[in-house]
């Protein structure tokens, strides 16, 4: 027996987390999918009724806003916020006097949540207390800055935000592949004459390779969760102008009592999260499995 | 100390043969965290209290109850129900259906409540033919409130018509003054919405466009001039109104920056508050048109275990609907009692207005439920309209795809 | 007496693909056996599972004459040194070699005993209290010894352990290494890749190719008669002479063709009686290849030979010639006038041939 | 440390003058200070705003200084501002946080290290399937679970408590410390195990002994990361859980977002900077190790 539990140690350790997964996720994906084929209001129901819930989702032009909005946060806010990360950490790679300070400066967004910054956000781009105001205060009052009120630019804000909040985390993850990027490599450019920024855009950023990987992931992955910020931000208007999938799922299953809606709205968020992930998960434990 | 065995006494006779040994237990979801608000759920507390009850306070704030309702449904799941909810509109009868409310019919019975509350206010808390809920108060939606001072200064009375109120924009607009003090959030846009379309259609109208939901009423040509009209009062709004709240709003007709606002009653808290005087300092009407939307406040209890916290709804069924608790509360929340039997000298002219009016609407079969806030439809239907309403006032939309977008959006839920 | 170690039709499979194959190993108490073959070809697999660290797929394997074919490793009574020495990073030296003690409950004077000896012996006292950062790559192997040698076990397993260092320490430890084994006469298997670790070392040398065993000897016997081509070209440096050739029968010995590019086909004779068929491969070490006069011997045949390149190495000079369309090279002695370009009459030792099949690869005689 | 702001001096024409490098440098200052401003800017007005009168608030600009500070708005804050019936306060709220985290983040990186250090060091059978089954978890939207988590939450018994905020915060954590264990772990040699199996050590014995140890910066990342997911949780913490248990981001939420009343805007944005101050002070006092860790850990993973 103990020598049965010694040979199996490592299993027996990984089970209960394992099992945990297997039902808190999969148990729950499995459920959200039999509930979207049914038509439950307030509360969930079992009786399937096939794919009505999906009809009336693409018939909703709501859910098609929430896409269309998913798609141009997320492209706009995984581009930036990588760009602005990798800005950053260059930046801060050239013996900054002060460093230490600044990267935490760079990086606190990430431990406040949007629920804490939310209102300050409300302020800074509302158009008559924020940003605009105090420009044209200033005198320049052809200023405008209405982005947060103006439904075809919200979006734009909630990316902003979202940016500011993650972009710090980002130029850590930068910032730590630069400062692990072999020392003689670049010796050997700078020896060879080569300028500066080349041996920045062809040795060290092509060698970040799989630092570029992480960050998309990570910023994928806010980007389909992100929810507070929406909340907290624009309460996803004007009108529903800054919906996303997760607020739209949000508000069907608990402000609107469509719990079906909810679950088929659900299953096409895990949808696109699998067409990003899976990818990611399969090249990710090919590389590491030789 | 005597009024506490007094208390007692009387509390041993009402819920005599439920539970008379236990102590009424009382756990209250609800979502009135600020202000007057919280003050008006202290009153309730305190009478519990005294009464031998022990209170305990579940406030959710945010997103006019969303958050309150994620909680609600995750505990009743969890088998784990509050013991009161704020609940309201065809909610209730929603939630009745799912079998997790409590029938309360023994109390309604024992106070009465069927000879003081309104025939339609009595009917939002019956389900199937049993007391679910008990009601609390009576908001009314249509109001609209303006800045006396301002509207003196511009040579305007309070309008009667919306042709009229529409002049008096243009006026106003003119002088420099903001016409409507406005916030941009769905549930503001769905309450200028249906105080326009109670207005330009009328209560039948109302009636069969936002509580029976006939496509007809939906599609016609009057809701085409709605929606013309949420165009000129998008025209009437600052540039700053998105993601407003709605005291905000307030706050500027208060100060004279704006004239006019389209809120509930809640919104003389606001006035109260900063020390204004109805009728002097602040101006309340109906808004243009005839009618009278309600927006009543109940809590509902759930099926809970244990005779403790059975003894406790009981109780606060009672107390909530007991006169002195209707009075105190609606004093301070600006409301007035849902039930007919108490005396309104207290009250300020707002209130008095808002009773008269709802003796003689209900009379005139046009006291009407607010769709805006829960009371006409259930959460999915009235979503899907908002959501139309919303995208229509905060876009290029013009009226004739509004109606059309309408139409699909109410076809699509059910 | 018994075999310390054991191996009997040993397989080891990772899904479908086979790793070792039909692994038959067996070695005398006492004994040094040398693992060694080019990399990818199954020997630190077949180390790991010799210590239990792989389980077997098939076959059975005893040491010190019980079955341990699934036994853990820690019940083997083995020990191991690894490659990258695998010291645990927030140990001490000290610590680090009476880890495994410890975790066996050994009482603390003995630990402290056998730690002095140990460190003694590998002279590694200064360094007791210092962690394997503050180490040199030799400080280290000589720790991840001292763990070893501690233990005292039936037998002792390592992994490359010589392949982190820089030549001259390499020398250096293998002499270590080889004094450690006949002080302390352990029995020993070791892997390697390089080919003079093994023969300076090893009893016993296992060549293994491809999960295969090639073939097992003494380090003569591997390296004067290797059982195929792979062994043979593997074993020794510079490597054997592999050349193309055609055997004919000719009385009681063999005429032996060798095709030239320049000049006409040489002609050697080997004087065994041997019978091969007409195609042959035809080894024979540099070594075996001498300057004409410097090498006597009743199977030296000596032949005019064009000298490609000239390799002067110190002690020798190496020569290189084509022959059967192969650089075939030759040790001379250091003073040799041999010029490049030129010809150089060569001595070949016909009795150290080895021939083997052109198909199979496999030695003939 | 690539170590190449200064290469060039002998490499480049002395053309470049030395007030042209020194321009440059200012150049760089000028930018990350301009950076330094966008990401303080809201921090600057939360602060600014929750030291402000309502009057001032009111009347003055939104980032000019407070004329007069006051700490009014903090102590009500902390001890006195309503959310419901009760004033007490984020005081009570706050403490029922760090009932919650503390246990939860120290609970779930434990697993997570023993998740990591199995998927990356006894690899067995399917033990990659396993680890990215688990790491896709950390994917999953969390409104999809809460209706069936409340469910099952009931069904233990632990609905509305403490111990079930915890479990829910293990369970939705792990697929993130599991991955950043295994990324560390993965890069620890093999050999190191097998010198321990062969010096005689179990499973759990080199876990202890030879892992944990080595763990330090990994687990600094880690409690780093799941301090700042569970102190910040407002969906669970505002689903599951009851009168009593509500952790310090619902009370903040009730304090900021009342729909009714009048806005006392410094106590919100003193409430709001008390709610983020330990996932604040964390990141401040910890930030240099966690990006230190992040190179251990996903750099070379």
């Amino acid at each position: 027996m103990s020598e049965w539990l010694e040979n199996h140690l490592p299993k027996v350790v990984l089970a209960p987390s394992f099992i945990a997964v297997l039902i808190f996720v999969y148990g729950f994906i499995g459920w959200t999918a039999w509930v979207s084929l049914t038509r439950s209001k307030l509360l969930p129901k079992y009786e399937i009724k096939g794919f009505i819930q999906y009809e009336r989702l693409f018939d909703s032009p709501r859910w098609d806003t929430a896409i269309n909005n998913l798609y141009i946060f997320g492209a706009l806010f995984i581009v930036i916020a990588m760009a602005l990360g990798l800005l950053l950490a260059i930046l801060l790679d050239q013996k900054i006097r002060v460093e230490g300070a600044i990267r935490t400066i760079y990086l606190y967004p990430m431990a406040l949540s949007m629920i804490v910054t939310g209102t300050a956000w409300k302020w800074i781009l509302n158009p008559g207390l924020g940003i605009e105001s105090m420009v044209q205060g200033w005198g320049f009052t052809n200023f405008e800055f209405d982005w947060l009120v103006n439904p075809d630019y919200a979006i734009y804000t909630i990316v902003m935000a979202a940016i500011w909040q993650s972009s710090g985390f980002v130029m850590a993850l930068f910032l730590a592949g630069l400062r692990s990027v072999d020392g003689e490599i670049i010796k050997a450019a700078q020896v060879d004459g080569i300028p500066t920024w080349r041996i920045y855009t062809a040795i060290i950023i092509p060698s970040m390779a799989p630092i570029f990987l992480s960050a998309f992931i990570v910023l994928a992955h806010l980007a389909i969760k992100s929810f507070d910020l929406v909340i907290a931000l624009t309460g996803g208007g004007p009108g529903y102008a800054t919906d996303l999938p997760a607020t739209y799922m949000y508000a069907m299953a608990f402000s609107r009592g469509d719990i079906g809606q909810a679950a088929s709205s659900a299953m096409i968020m895990m949808l696109v999260v699998f067409a990003i992930v899976v990818p990611y998960l399969y090249s990710e434990l090919r590389a590491k499995n030789d | 100390m005597k009024r506490f065995v007094f208390a007692t006494a009387s509390t041993l006779a009402v819920v005599a043969g439920t539970s008379v040994l236990a102590e009424p237990q009382a756990e209250v979801l609800h979502w009135w965290t600020s202000g007057g608000e919280a003050k008006s759920v202290a009153v309730l507390q305190e009478e519990f209290a005294a009464n031998g009850g022990s209170w305990t306070d579940m406030p959710v704030a945010g997103g006019g109850g969303d958050a309150a309702m994620t909680a609600l449904r995750a505990r009743v799941l969890s088998g784990n129900a509050p013991t009161a909810v704020q609940l309201k509109g065809p909610a209730i009868q929603e939630w009745y259906e799912e079998g997790v409310l409590a029938d309360i019919s023994s109390v309604a019975e024992a106070e009465g409540w069927a000879e003081v509350l309104p025939a339609s206010i009595a009917g939002h808390m019956m389900c199937e033919g049993v007391w679910c809920a008990a009601p609390v108060n009576v908001h009314r939606v249509d109001w609209i409130w303006a800045n006396a001072d301002v509207l003196a200064a511009n040579g305007i009375e309070m309008p009667t018509t919306w042709d009229e109120f529409n002049a008096a924009a243009t006026k106003l607009m003119d002088a420099g003054v903001i016409p409507l003090a406005h916030g941009g959030q769905a549930w503001q846009d769905a309450t200028v919405f249906e105080a326009v379309v109670l207005g330009i259609g009328g209560p039948e109208f109302y009636q069969k466009a936002l509580v029976d939901l006939d496509p007809e009423a939906l599609t016609s040509d009057t809701m085409v001039q709605v929606f013309d009209q949420m165009r000129m009062m998008r025209g009437y709004v600052d540039e700053n109104f998105s993601g407003r709240d709605w005291n905000l709003a307030t706050a500027m007709v208060m100060n004279g920056e704006a004239a006019f606002q389209i809120m509930g009653d809640w919104a003389k808290g606001e006035f109260l508050a900063a020390g204004k005087k109805p009728g002097e300092d602040f101006l309340c009407a109906s808004t243009p048109g005839d009618g009278y939307l309600y927006n009543v406040d109940s809590f509902a209890m759930f099926d809970v275990d244990g005779d403790d916290k059975k003894a406790g709804q009981d109780l606060l069924a009672k107390l909530i609907v007991a006169p002195n608790f209707q009075k105190v509360f609606n004093l301070n929340k600006g409301s007035i009692p849902a039930r007919t039997d108490v005396a309104l000298d207290d009250f300020d002219i707002c209130a008095n207005l808002s009773a008269e009016d709802m003796g003689s609407t209900s009379a005139a079969g046009s006291l009407l439920p607010s769709y805006a806030h829960g009371m006409a439809l259930r959460g999915s239907q009235s979503g899907a309209i908002t959501d139309v309403v919303t995208a229509h006032f905060n876009s290029e939309m013009s009226s004739a795809d509004a109606v059309q977008q309408l139409a699909d959006a109410v076809a699509n839920s059910y | 007496m018994a075999p310390i170690l054991d191996i009997n039709k040993l397989y080891k499979n990772y899904g479908a693909t086979e790793i070792l194959k039909d692994i038959n190993i067996s070695i005398e108490p006492g004994d040094f056996l040398v693992l060694v073959g080019p990399s990818g070809c199954g020997k630190s697999t077949l180390l790991n599972c010799i210590a239990g660290l792989e389980e077997i797929t098939g076959g059975t394997l005893s040491i010190g004459g019980n079955d341990m074919t699934h036994v853990s490793p820690k019940d083997r009574d083995i020990a191991m040194v690894f490659q990258s020495y695998a010291l645990y990073p927030t140990m001490t030296v000290a610590k680090n070699i009476t880890f495994g003690m410890k975790v066996r409950g050994v009482d603390q004077a003995t630990q402290d005993a056998k730690l002095k000896e140990v460190a003694q012996l590998l002279q590694i006292e200064p360094l007791l209290n210092r962690r394997p950062s503050q180490l040199s790559g030799g400080q280290r192997q000589r720790v991840a010894m001292g763990r070893a040698l501690v233990r005292d076990p039936k037998l002792f397993l390592f992994d490359e352990p010589l392949s982190n260092l820089d030549a001259k320490l390499r020398v250096e430890m293998r002499t270590e290494i080889k004094k450690l084994h006949q002080t302390l006469d352990a029995s020993i298997v070791y892997v390697t890749h390089d080919q003079i670790e093994a023969m300076t070392l090893a009893t016993k040398i296992v060549v293994l190719k491809g999960g295969i065993v090639q073939q097992i000897g003494t380090p003569a016997e591997i390296y004067n008669n290797p059982a195929n081509l792979f062994v043979a070209d593997f074993m020794g440096s510079p490597a054997m002479n592999l050349i193309p050739a055609q055997a004919t029968k000719n009385g009681s010995g063999t005429e032996i063709a060798i095709a030239r590019e320049t000049g006409e086909t040489l002609v050697l004779k080997d004087s065994r009686d041997l019978s091969l068929p007409k195609d042959v491969i035809l080894g024979l070490r540099p070594e075996d290849i001498a300057e004409a006069g410097f090498r006597a011997g009743a199977g030296v045949q000596e032949a005019e030979c064009l000298v490609d390149m000239v390799e002067p190495a110190g002690a020798d000079t190496y020569v290189v010639s084509e022959l059967g369309g192969k650089q075939v090279t030759a040790r001379l002695h250091a003073e040799t006038s041999a010029q490049a370009g030129r010809m150089l009459n060569l001595a070949f030792d016909m009795s150290k041939v080895s021939y083997f099949a052109k198909e199979t690869g496999e030695r003939l005689n | 440390m690539t170590d190449i702001s200064m290469p060039q001096s002998q490499t480049q024409s002395r053309t470049q003058s030395a007030a042209g490098k020194i321009a440059l440098r200012w150049l760089l200052y000028v930018l990350l200070g301009l950076f330094a401003l966008y990401y303080l800017m809201p921090l600057f007005v939360m602060l600014t705003t929750s030291l402000k009168s309502l009057e001032e608030i009111r009347t003055g600009s939104l980032i000019s200084l407070p004329r007069e500070v006051s700490f009014d708005a903090w102590n009500t804050a902390w001890s006195g501002a309503c959310t419901g019936i009760q004033c007490e306060g984020l005081r009570p709220y706050f403490w029922n946080s760090v009932l919650i985290a503390v246990p939860a983040v120290a609970i779930s990186t434990l697993l997570g290290a023993l998740n990591g250090y199995v998927v990356a060091q006894w690899r067995f059978k399917g033990a990659n399937i396993i680890f990215s089954l688990m790491l896709f978890g950390c994917f999953i939207p969390f409104q999809v679970v809460l209706l069936p988590m409340a469910r099952l939450l009931g069904i233990m018994g632990i609905a509305g408590t403490i111990p079930g905020l915890i479990f829910v915060h293990v369970i939705y954590g792990l697929g993130f410390t599991t991955l950043f264990f295994r990324n560390y772990y993965v890069t620890i040699p093999a050999e190191l195990t097998k010198a321990a199996r062969v010096d005689g050590a179990g499973f759990m014995r080199i876990f202890w002994s030879i892992f944990l140890p080595l763990s330090l910066p990994i687990i600094v990342v880690t409690v780093i990361w799941q301090f700042t997911q569970i102190w910040n949780d407002f969906l669970f913490g505002v689903s599951f859980s009851q009168a009593g248990t509500q952790p310090v981001t619902v009370a903040l939420n009730n304090i900021v977002n009342s729909t009714t009343g009048v806005k006392e805007y410094n106590v919100d944005m003193a409430a709001a900077i008390i709610a983020g101050l330990p996932t604040l002070l964390v990141y401040v006092v910890a930030g240099k190790y966690f990006i230190r860790g992040l190179t251990a850990g996903s750099v070379k993973g």
